[in-house]
């Protein structure tokens, strides 16, 4: 999943339009939340499906793989909300009406706000997004962290799969008492290496001018233009006055 | 002739995303593997050469069962693999697959807890452990080096110390995946003499390369991997020789020229 | 153990928010202070949130069969203390909802405050109290480990029970129902999470 | 003939726990420097020769002053480094240092990000600094990739992304950790073609390997290290040729003898 959906967000026609999509998903998000849910969601779900698959030209095979395994674990909550508990006379477990009513709109609202947040991730890169919190004056301190938690996840992330496969040619995960076992040595190479790596890249960035403070980089210029803002704004409005008027 | 350890059938692979990742690069890959067929005998020595992301290590994953091909099968001695845990259980003490870079392989404190990591999974006891751990380590010339901590060791003991890893296992194949980068002349002879060694006890070896000087001193046999192809698999010369194949799989630069130089900095 | 994208209602997705702000205000203060005053650190930093990401996507085994992934609360507080494992927690589960799809964003105040603000304060005091009373350090690491844990659990559980109590129990009755409900899987990870934990500090320990 | 823009003079250098490390492994080594002295003149082309552990890479830092010696003197332009924060950082614009994995020295989120921060911290302005970026990653061959985030670049290109964040700093001197390591015969041509053109613009060119060929190629000249010191620098031919010295430095591999094979596993 982590690199089906950063492969998109670089690839996608939208990439460029970070702060467009921004707005436009915080709209939708807002339409989620505050709409009667049932009622909005399959707007929502339109609107967002139709943004990712026409507009930004994301595969819909990707886009639907990433939707569906969260509503797997969603129809299991979904099912507990259905379920009412009582210990008047023994513990008793029953089906309650309003407690389906419930699940229902939960479900339409977590349907709807996931195919939102699906639709922002697939389409923005992170560096983007982290440019325009630089932007809304998010503290550099937070910024550098999750710019460099960034890059680090990649690389640690190979260095896991890699780790992994090793023990697995060497039958290291063939019961539970070894796999534990394997995992805790999986962690401890990774911390290992974790440390390694920052302090080689310390001395290579030194080599770059790097004293230890802050990591600047510059900003990429923005492809939105302002039609593409209008829009963001509009599909939002249009969602919320469709869905209070019928 | 022996039916072989190992052989792909026409596998197809593709990484997920590749295409889309292709495209923006320029790139006009779209799969890793492409109709890849090679077959591993008993006791050979076989080169895998090809450029960088021709297709090399996807093979090698997928010939111990790691990946699982889209299409396409793999057969070991005659049979398809068995993808299941047992099954995947099975091939792995007969086929054993070393990585190109030794630090994701080595993850125990010690060389001798390291290479032991395989046997214990076995479950094997105290004393067959400590056997296969000294057999193995002796294999690749580190046998006084078991007690050192791993990152004492330089690069090109860490690379034997991986490769003794995988022999502890005892396999009848061995995958090694560029087994001679970043080792130095010295480095590599060394290897290749440990690799000899155990070519002579009756292990199949498979290693990856791009470097075809190697691949010529050291293999019997070698295929040409190329965009996801094997271009040819031949015994010896007959490959080497055919400089147009070199030239399709990147495997020969266009002679070096000299720009050029501005005067003055002469 | 996350709570997914668009679960809770607007109210409880904005009141748990509310309720991270703070802490989070003051983990970004701390992690300002201690890049400027350790600049050395500053990598380090960036990397180990880093490393908790991929640790909390390593796959564990587990007892009933499904594969369950550590949170990796415990090892962030030895990493970094607990103001800025607030921070830390908070970007790694931000991370989790843009490029996993794991988890969400108007949930992310309350699997900040469940994980990382509760987690990481638990694992923090169980550390200090290990001292106090002169534990070992390997049942110190594995009791801040495991009831960390235990206690996002609980804390989890607790807000699904605020935001839907039960028709006929109310809260308590709805407390019950999650806190039953997810204990088949969570009360096994902790426990591994903890044995994780000390076979990892062992292991690092060693080298 | 021009001043030298680097000098290394009699440098010593001991890595903290080396000489406990060399005692467990039998080395006899102490020390990474062992008396090195080397000049780097203006618009040269200078291959360092060595096997791994001969300390190149060690020389190398302490040339761009990350690693400053135990005794000895580097000069830059004749008068010795100076290690202050300032100094440094005016060293660094002149002489860029690249290092063998590129991963140590890429941290941003795209390509184009990364090679800004070099630009960026010498405190020039926007449009400064996107002319820097633009320039620096058409010289190695990258501009369109500017908006990839770097884990998707191969192994080739994220060589190329370094050294296009040291040229943006717009060196005199590219310092370069074995620049083709890893890399096959396609993308050691293509990166030693960037490097023609980097020098015929007037930039020094130092690399470090343990290819004779390589060296012999591209270099004017050759020092070459074995044990911390370096045995020989001189312009070409009376290096490459001294089998001796070759072999003392261990850049020559004994031929590779093929041992006796097993009988049944022709």
């Amino acid at each position: 999943m982590l690199r089906l959906i950063d492969i998109n967000a670089h690839t996608n026609r939208w990439r460029a339009k970070t702060g467009a999509v921004m707005l436009l998903c915080a709209g939708l998000m807002a339409c989620a939340l505050f709409l009667p849910p049932v009622a909005c969601a399959p707007l929502i779900l339109a609107a967002t499906w139709l943004a990712a698959l026409a507009g930004a030209r994301v595969p819909a095979r990707d886009f639907a793989k990433a939707f569906v395994i969260p509503m797997g674990f969603l129809a299991t909550g979904a099912l507990a909300l259905c379920l009412s508990l009582t210990w008047d006379d023994g513990v008793r477990i029953a089906f309650a009406r309003e407690g389906a009513r419930t699940a229902l709109q939960t479900s339409c609202r977590a349907a709807a706000a996931l195919s939102v947040t699906l639709l922002y991730a697939f389409t923005s890169p992170l560096s983007r997004t982290l440019a325009l919190l630089r932007r809304f004056r998010v503290p550099a301190a937070l910024i550098d962290l999750m710019g460099l938690a960034y890059r680090t996840i990649f690389l640690l992330d190979e260095s896991r799969a890699a780790i992994l496969r090793a023990q697995q040619n060497r039958l290291g995960w063939r019961n539970a008492r070894r796999a534990l076992r394997s995992a805790g040595l999986a962690a401890a190479a990774l911390f290992t290496r974790t440390h390694a790596r920052a302090a080689r890249l310390e001395r290579g960035l030194q080599s770059r001018g790097y004293d230890g403070g802050a990591l600047p980089v510059l900003l990429p210029p923005s492809a939105a233009s302002a039609r593409d803002y209008a829009l963001a704004l509009l599909v939002p409005a249009l969602v919320a006055a469709t869905t209070l008027l019928l | 002739m022996p039916p072989p350890i190992l052989e792909a059938r026409d596998l197809h692979f593709a990484w997920p995303g590749m295409a889309r990742a292709a495209g923006l690069c320029g790139a006009q890959r779209l799969r890793a593997l492409d109709g890849v067929s090679l077959a591993l005998r008993p006791g050979a020595r076989l080169a895998l050469l090809g450029a960088n992301g021709s297709g090399k290590s996807t093979l090698l994953l997928h010939l111990n069962g790691t990946l699982r091909p889209d299409s396409g099968v793999v057969l070991h001695d005659g049979a398809p693999l068995d993808h299941s845990k047992r099954g995947l259980l099975a091939l792995r003490q007969r086929v054993a697959l070393v990585f190109q870079d030794p630090d994701d392989q080595l993850f125990a404190g010690t060389l001798a807890q390291d290479v032991s990591f395989g046997p214990l999974n076995l479950g094997l006891a105290g004393d067959a452990v400590a056997q296969r751990v000294a057999e193995a380590l002796a294999a690749v010339g580190l046998e006084n080096l078991g007690e050192m901590p791993l990152h004492m060791l330089s690069h090109g003991q860490r690379k034997r110390a991986a490769i003794a890893g995988a022999l502890a296992m005892r396999p009848r194949a061995l995958l090694l995946d560029e087994p001679t980068a970043g080792l130095d002349p010295e480095g590599v002879s060394s290897l290749l003499a440990h690799l000899d060694d155990l070519n002579a006890q009756g292990i199949a070896i498979l290693f990856s390369t791009h470097h075809l000087d190697l691949a010529r001193a050291w293999a019997d046999e070698a295929a040409i991997m190329s965009e996801g192809r094997v271009l040819a698999h031949d015994g010896g010369e007959a490959v080497f020789s055919n400089e147009e194949l070199l030239q399709t799989a990147r495997l020969r630069c266009a002679p070096h020229r000299r720009a050029q130089r501005a005067p003055g900095h002469a | 153990m996350h709570i997914m994208e668009g679960y809770l209602p607007a109210a409880h997705a904005i009141g748990w928010t509310a309720a991270a702000a703070p802490f989070l205000a003051y983990g970004v203060k701390k992690l300002a202070r201690q890049m400027r005053e350790h600049p050395e650190s500053r990598l380090l930093l960036g990397a180990s949130t880093g490393f908790v990401f991929v640790l909390s996507s390593l796959k564990l085994p587990s007892v009933t069969g499904s594969c369950s992934h550590p949170t990796g609360i415990g090892f962030g507080t030895t990493l970094f203390g607990p103001g800025i494992m607030f921070v830390a927690g908070f970007v790694v589960l931000l991370f989790q909802a843009l490029l996993l799809a794991h988890g969400g964003l108007t949930t992310l105040g309350a699997n900040t405050f469940s994980m990382a603000i509760v987690g990481g304060l638990v694992a923090w005091g169980v550390f200090r109290a290990a001292t106090v009373l002169r534990l070992s350090s390997g049942a110190a690491v594995f009791l801040a480990a495991m009831l960390s844990d235990l206690a996002t659990y609980v804390v989890t559980s607790l807000q699904l029970a605020l935001a839907f109590p039960d028709p006929a129990g109310g809260f308590t009755a709805a407390a019950a129902k999650f806190l039953s409900i997810f204990a088949f899987t969570q009360l096994p990870l902790a426990v591994i999470e903890g044995l994780l934990s000390v076979l990892v500090m062992n292991l690092l320990r060693a080298h």
